[in-house]
């Protein structure tokens, strides 16, 4: 097991139900493009969920509207939480329409993160596609708090078009480092803009890393992780050190429900970092 | 003052699209039109061909208000048809899910759609902040009527559980007797009703109806009886098209009943009860007695006192219904294994008056040809009369006044426009 | 390689990977028709209809493929850069650039001849080969490429 | 919490009768509560007030059956912020669109002496074939509960729980025994959307499809099994030809059956 | 004789059945088990012994099922119904909590929970081996079900043996039947010949061995022991279907893009009943259902399945749309990935979802064609 998957965290108070949500007050609200949205939350009250690891998801509650799986972007010890949510349906509606001083519900965190640690000694190369940079973004830091322990690190961030680009100003600040090579692209731009085009397969010739010891971490749409893994494996990363965090339906979080069940996993539980070498011989076959 | 026009398109609180036309010259009243735009639906036209096991569900469809109405007009024709008898517990069950339409239906026209026309609201929601406690009675009430529907059809509209021969599935003792409460509480509620609509204003008018509704020997009518009249007609139902018919008026999308040669005349619980007064239950007969009723009501404002009277019998003919309830051995009587070309009619008691259903079955046992007659159709004549009156009694009103009393008049009779067609905006022109 | 001898245009086409491995003597017909150019951000490397004579093999810098049309903004739909290259259109009929190419940062390119290049492969078939072995793939990825842009995966 | 204008609703009726908005009336113990939350603004079963519009929630009731009502629906979608058809007829034309598979001519000169005087269409349709429609109650009638949820859903600004299941989840759910496998009843369950709460099993008869058909009904699997169970082609035709003909999915279905030789 | 329980098998005579129910009762326990109701057996409370399907047997096969008058007066004489004990652990619909508005946040109230203590009257063998993998699913992960386990410790398992095969059950191929192994309180072999009408009882716990000290019981002879044994036996031989289980994970992880997908999609209604039937599917939804003054919300849970369109919807678009791949995800789970998941297989053999699917689609058939390679279209082509 990578990673403790116990939602529980809650301190000193009587055991809650496990599937129901914890008050947490929005602090802050950050708009990231027309459609997404950076909330900044802390616990309300003494009750918290415990310290999300990179790649874990919460369920996000917006009161009488519901859930919805949203991956945490940053965790503070103090029990602060971000996450970035994009408006796709009623309660993700409800989620971005918060403003400071509101509260949200939270359960989690839940799942099987980044094996950071498994990453050590090699090369890291790190791809998102869209809103897949969030659930990256504490990988990205976590690799970068203990840098020596890396090799070379390529991170490739592709999104549809400049305006898709989330955490803008901070991908200024990576791509200043120079113990990080940061690449962004996007799939097509106006004259405007300055950097690459093309999908964010097009930018993996581009880095450099060793891959028989290259750990890769890929997040985005689905199709997107498909083809980037796949564009990884042919460079020759062992298809067992490429990961994947996939997307389903979910609606319990813990396994319980069936609604994420992808091949032989839960996404909810078992995921949602998966293993490519686990994951292709249903991601080549449609609607499994 | 030569010429005067007053429109009201679209009459509210009664079930259906209708509008109302009065022409006026020289004050005198020259026309009154029932119109009914709600559009035709030809349910005699695709009944055509369709199984006679059918009819029942299709001709529920006629009307969302009264549904068990055409259930039970449409089995008991077919019954008649073929040549079958249900009796026992079969035809007492039917008889307590009339009661629970009769109960829904009458609780909803006296409290919801009628009573805020005495006490000047234009509805039962606003009524509710003055009177909570009338109109959390007459949901109580209506709610006990639909629970009946539920247990025994299924749901409260269309339900899903009568057939012809009987039922699909008989409910258990265990299932009647948990309606028990409520229907014994809905029994004080309805005498309350009485108590409460008996001391409404209503305005000192009485017409000259010929009163038409089923008549049988021993029951207070609802499936079953004869036809008669309080001016001396007693027929069997197969005799009714000898004697009624249905004519067509360009303004309406329905058709109109007349009685050949005499014209207009009324059904409805203002017949039931002059004809039948003698046959409620001890408790009704109590309440109409208290309520000041005569025997025979002509004052059509006072139709909502002998509605609620209809409520405490229907109450209490569920509850010695469901005293006396031993579950039949098989839920339905079993149609015959083969057929013949035949024909039934049959006639029940609606909550707003006769429904006539006839059927023409050919070898297949598919309908050939049918022939329904609403309540409404019957009444609406009989409206368009009780209208003219109104308006010829009420020339020096003005248009507001007039309008608000024709609409008045008209859902003295909880005209169901739905059923009719196959009804209203009020349009008064003055000359 | 130091800055006191650059390397010849022939070393650059041979090192480049379009060419690299491949027979020394079409790297040499190659070079013999062609020329190493500087563009300056801004400059048009191709222009969309007109004809296409130049195969570009990218040494430094960054090109943009842009395509447009009068109703919309000019959109870049891909940028190649180093080891890439741009233009196939001289080696297809009917011989006309499918979009603008145009330099997003100071760029250097090897500009070989299309139609000497043609030329030569049409008469050395095994050279014409080998070369396609190489050439073919390059579209094959940039039609891939393409598609993976029509399904749109950033879509929800 | 500063006052906040109640929404208002307004309910339409089009051919139809009458019974799904009566399931508004039928809400005994949620209508005054729900009167306190939403402003009744033009209702006229209920209600001789009308408020004039725009709505910020329209329920309408019926079909589109008249040159006249096709014009009057999209008046009703123009003051609709939020546009929610109820029951069969405004979702698929209802059992006036068996006019749809014959003779509107035959038809009204065997309803009326006088065929003349009757206007209108060829056809029955339903809502959606007008004007955009935000969502669909399905049945004939509504459910109350889904009734409820819809507008409840619609106040809480959350997606209603209305799912395009099958009847047979429900009738599961409910406990009922299934009436084709136990009893060999023909039963519209399977290709049918769940909602009613699987009621005419648990009365022990087949369903009739009052709620049209599922997500993905499989029609042509479902008419080979309703001939194993021993329909012939026109019972097939006329089951799927009530409340919900021309459903498209229950369109093919008849009109398969319809195909089909008579005897097997 | 007063019976004391434990050691070996004892011996209760029908007429004394009604004993068994005094003493489950006076152990605290409400009595669910088959009846007869609307054509089928089902599991449903009993008030005494005359509520059994006494007499009563079924006839399955695959769409259809009938019950049949036996020749004699067995109490446990058919299979298994279109009922399963799933729903006394895991109800159809459940209230998991109710959460109200607190001044600007909010707070949970637990549901309470029901204190009744069921006994489960007449579990099969392969019943007790879905119960096993309801465990596994409800309280094997890291998080536990709270419902479930509350429920589930409050359980009685009382066994019968099955003294005949249903004409869709496999128990054998699946390892689950039909003698009961293990997972019972109390099991129970129905022997109507030779001899009187009587019951073999067994304890297997401490909870099977209080109910049975209660009951007059005798020690049970030899003879009754072997007559046990071939019940179970010839059980065991008639069974109604043969599921070759060897390598089947495999397969199905290998057959993904068969052929065969297609036919049984064709026929596949989409119907979700193969699922609702099943001992161990376990899909659940959760609903918000908010008060109409949205002051509080009930979180409903409700069974659903694989089968349903909404089932995988992501961003407003089912992932897997077409009938095939619905089929395909249940069977593939049910009988591949299952182990994966819950190292165990996740049908126990029970044949429920064969005789309870309208058209009759038959596992056991279709994993045979799954058997049968594909002709491949490509492989004469090129030459």
């Amino acid at each position: 097991m990578l990673a403790d998957p116990s939602p529980s965290g809650a301190s000193g108070d009587p055991e809650p139900p496990p599937l129901a949500p914890i008050p947490y007050v929005v602090r802050s609200v950050t708009t990231e493009t027309p459609d997404t949205v950076t909330l900044t939350i802390r616990p309300s009250a003494t009750r918290r969920i415990a310290t999300p690891r990179p790649g874990q998801f919460n369920m996000l509650y917006a009161f009488g509207v519901g859930e919805s799986a949203i991956s945490v972007s940053r965790a503070s010890l103090e029990g602060e939480l971000v996450h970035t949510v994009r408006r796709v349906g009623k309660v993700t509606n409800a989620l971005s329409a918060v403003t400071p001083g509101d509260t949200v519900g939270v359960r989690g965190p839940y799942g099987r993160g980044w094996p950071i640690a498994e990453a050590r000694g090699g090369d890291v190369v790190v791809i998102a596609g869209g809103l897949g940079l969030p659930p990256l973004r504490p990988a990205i830091y976590a690799i970068l708090s203990q840098r020596e322990s890396f090799g070379r690190v390529e991170v490739i961030y592709g999104a549809r078009s400049p305006k898709d680009l989330v955490y803008y100003d901070e991908i200024q600040t990576w791509r200043r480092r120079t113990d990080v090579r940061f690449q962004t692209t996007v799939d097509a731009a106006g004259r405007d803009w300055y950097g690459d085009v093309g999908v964010v397969t097009t930018r993996l010739p581009d880095a450099r890393f060793d891959p028989p010891k290259t750990t890769a971490f890929v997040c985005g749409p689905e199709i997107m992780m498909t083809l980037s893994a796949k564009a990884l494996a042919d460079r020759g990363v062992p298809r067992d050190r490429i990961w994947v965090s996939m997307e389903r339906n979910m609606k319990c979080a813990v396994g319980l429900c069936g609604h994420c069940q992808f091949g032989p996993s839960f996404v909810c539980r078992d995921g949602p970092v998966l293993r490519f070498s686990a994951l292709e011989p249903f991601l080549s076959v449609k609607e499994v | 003052m030569a010429e005067r026009t007053i429109r009201v398109d679209y009459l509210a609180r009664v079930e259906g699209e209708g509008a109302l036309k009065v022409r006026i010259e020289n004050g005198r009243v020259e026309d009154v039109e029932l119109k009914i735009f709600e559009p035709p639906r030809f349910f005699e036209a695709f009944l055509r061909g369709r199984s006679y096991l059918e009819a029942p569900d299709i001709t529920a469809r006629i009307c969302g208000i009264c549904p068990v109405a055409y259930q039970m007009s449409s089995a008991h024709a077919m019954e008649r048809a073929l040549g079958m008898t249900v009796d026992g517990p079969l035809r007492e069950l039917r008889r307590l899910l009339y009661c629970g339409e009769w109960i829904e239906s009458h609780a909803l026209h006296i409290y919801l759609l009628h009573a805020p026309d005495f006490l000047g609201y234009p509805d039962a929601i606003r009524l509710a902040k003055d009177h909570p406690e009338a109109v959390a009675h007459g949901l109580a009430l209506k709610k006990a009527g639909n629970a009946l529907m539920q247990v025994l059809g299924g749901r409260e509209i269309h339900p899903i559980n009568p057939r012809v021969g009987g039922f699909y599935r008989v409910p258990t003792r265990g299932e009647l007797e948990a309606l028990r409460p409520m229907l014994s509480n809905a029994l004080g509620l309805a005498e309350e009703t009485v108590r409460f609509v008996a001391g409404l204003d209503f305005p000192d008018i009485e017409e000259e109806y010929e009163f038409v509704a089923l008549q049988h020997p021993r029951e207070y009518p609802m499936n079953e009886g004869s036809v008669a009249s309080s001016r001396g007609l007693h027929l069997p139902v197969t005799e009714f098209e000898d004697v009624f018919e249905e004519v067509q008026v360009p303004h309406s999308n329905a058709l109109q009943s007349v009685r050949r040669g005499a014209g207009s005349y009324l059904v409805g619980p203002l017949a039931r009860y002059a004809l039948n007064h003698d046959r409620l239950s001890p408790r009704a007969l109590s309440a109409a007695h208290a309520a000041g009723l005569p025997p025979v009501v002509r004052n059509p404002y006072r139709s909502i006192v002998v509605r609620a009277v209809e409520v405490v019998y229907a109450v209490e003919e569920a509850l010695r219904i469901l005293d006396a309830y031993t579950p039949p051995p098989a839920p339905y009587v079993e149609p015959p294994a083969s057929f013949h070309a035949t024909e039934g009619a049959a006639i029940t008691e609606a909550p707003r008056g006769m429904l006539y259903h006839r059927y023409r079955l050919n070898a297949d046992g598919l309908i050939d040809e049918a022939k329904i007659v609403a309540p409404t159709s019957q009444n609406q004549k009989r409206i368009e009369d009780d209208l003219r009156h109104l308006v010829e009694r009420s020339l020096d009103l003005d248009e507001a006044t007039l309008t608000d009393a024709c609409e008045r008049a008209i859902r003295n009779h909880d005209p169901c426009i739905s059923c009719a067609t196959h009804f209203l905006s009020l349009d008064v022109e003055r000359r | 390689m130091n800055a006191a001898s650059p390397p010849s245009l022939v070393d650059e086409i041979a090192n480049h990977p379009l060419f690299a491995g491949l027979d020394p003597k079409l790297v040499r017909a190659a070079a013999s028709t062609a020329q190493e150019r500087e563009f300056a951000a801004g400059d048009l490397l191709a222009r969309e209809g007109t004809t296409a004579d130049t195969l570009l093999l990218i040494l430094r810098g960054k090109v943009a493929l842009e395509v447009g049309a009068a109703d919309r903004p000019t959109l870049t739909v891909q940028t190649v850069g180093p080891g890439e290259v741009v233009g196939w259109s001289w080696f297809v009929p009917p011989f006309r650039w499918r979009f603008d190419a145009r330099a997003v940062k100071p760029t250097r390119a090897v500009v070989v001849n299309g139609p000497a290049l043609r030329e030569t492969l049409s008469r050395h078939p095994a050279w014409g080969f080998a070369f396609l072995v190489r050439f073919l793939p390059l579209i094959a990825e940039r039609l891939e490429n393409t598609r993976i842009q029509l399904l749109d995966i950033h879509a929800r | 919490m500063p006052a906040v204008r109640r929404p208002r609703l307004a309910v339409w009726k089009f051919a139809s009768c009458d019974g799904c908005q009566l399931s508004v009336l039928d809400l005994e113990d949620e209508l005054l509560a729900l009167a306190d939350r939403i402003e009744i603004a033009n209702f006229r079963e209920a209600s001789s007030a009308v408020v004039d519009g725009p709505y910020d929630l329209s329920l309408v009731e019926g079909s589109v059956t008249t040159a006249e009502d096709a014009k009057r629906i999209r008046e009703v979608r123009a003051q609709s912020r939020v546009l929610v058809t109820i029951g069969a007829c405004a979702t698929s034309g209802g059992i006036q669109a068996l006019r749809n598979f014959a003779d509107v001519e035959e038809y009204r000169r065997a309803v009326y002496a006088r065929p003349e005087y009757i206007e209108t269409l060829a056809t029955s349709s339903g809502i959606a074939e007008h004007v955009p429609v935000d969502l669909e109650l399905r049945g004939c009638p509504i459910s109350k509960a889904q009734l409820l949820e819809a507008v409840s859903a619609f106040l809480g600004q959350r997606a209603p729980n209305l799912p395009n299941d099958s009847v047979c989840i429900e009738c599961k759910r409910r406990g009922n025994v299934c009436v084709v496998v136990a009893h060999g009843t023909p039963c519209l369950g399977p290709v049918t959307q769940a909602g009613c709460g699987a009621i005419c099993p648990a009365f022990h008869r087949g369903c009739y499809g009052c709620f049209g058909p599922q997500g993905s009904p499989n029609i042509p699997s479902f008419l080979a099994h309703a001939r194993d169970l021993g329909l012939s082609a026109p019972e097939i035709r006329r089951v799927f030809r009530t409340f919900n003909a021309n459903a498209p999915a229950f369109r093919v279905a008849s009109e398969s059956a319809a195909a089909e030789p008579e005897a097997r | 004789m007063v019976g004391s329980g434990a050691g070996g098998p004892r011996s209760l005579p029908r007429e004394e059945f009604p004993a068994f129910f005094e003493a489950l009762r006076a152990e605290g326990y409400s009595i669910v088990g088959p009846t007869v109701r609307d054509g089928a057996i089902v599991y449903d409370r009993l008030e005494g012994v005359d509520d059994l399907p006494i007499g009563w047997t079924d006839r399955q096969e695959a769409g259809r099922y009938r019950l049949e008058r036996r020749g004699d007066r067995a109490l446990f004489g058919y299979s298994v119904g279109p009922f399963t004990w799933k729903k006394f652990l895991f109800p159809a619909r459940e209230r998991l909590f109710t959460i109200s508005r607190d001044g600007p946040s909010f707070s949970v109230a637990p549901e309470p929970t029901d204190p009744t203590r069921f006994a489960l009257l007449g579990m099969r063998a392969c019943e007790l081996a879905g119960l096993d993998v309801t465990d596994r699913v409800f309280q094997g992960g890291p998080v536990v079900d709270p419902g479930y386990s509350a429920r589930r410790s409050r359980i009685l398992r009382v066994a019968v043996q099955c003294g005949q095969a249903g004409g869709t059950c496999f128990c054998v191929s699946m390892g689950t039947g039909p003698g009961v192994r293990d997972g019972a309180d109390l099991v129970l072999t129905e022997i109507l010949e030779p001899g009187p009408h009587r019951f073999l009882f067994e304890a297997r716990t401490g909870a099977g061995t209080s109910v049975l000290a209660r009951l007059k019981t005798a020690v049970a002879p030899v003879a009754d022991e072997r007559t046990a044994g071939e019940i179970v036996a010839r059980t065991a031989s008639s069974m109604g279907r043969a599921l070759e289980t060897e390598g089947v994970r495999d397969l199905l992880r290998e057959t993904l893009s068969h052929p065969r997908w297609d036919d049984v999609a064709r026929r596949c209604l989409s119907c979700t009943n193969c699922t609702m039937v099943c001992p161990t599917c376990f899909c659940s939804t959760q609903e918000e259902v908010p008060d109409l003054t949205g002051a509080t919300v009930e979180r409903w849970r409700r069974w659903d399945s694989c089968f349903n369109l909404g089932f995988t919807e992501l961003h407003g678009t089912a992932v897997r749309k077409s009938g095939l791949s619905r089929y395909r995800q249940w069977l593939t789970h049910k009988l591949g990935t299952w182990h994966d998941q819950f190292g165990t297989s996740g049908c126990i053999g029970c044949g429920r979802c064969i005789t309870w699917c309208p058209v009759g689609i038959d596992l056991t058939a279709e994993i045979a064609a799954l058997r049968v390679p594909p002709v491949s279209v490509t492989k004469e082509a090129p030459r």
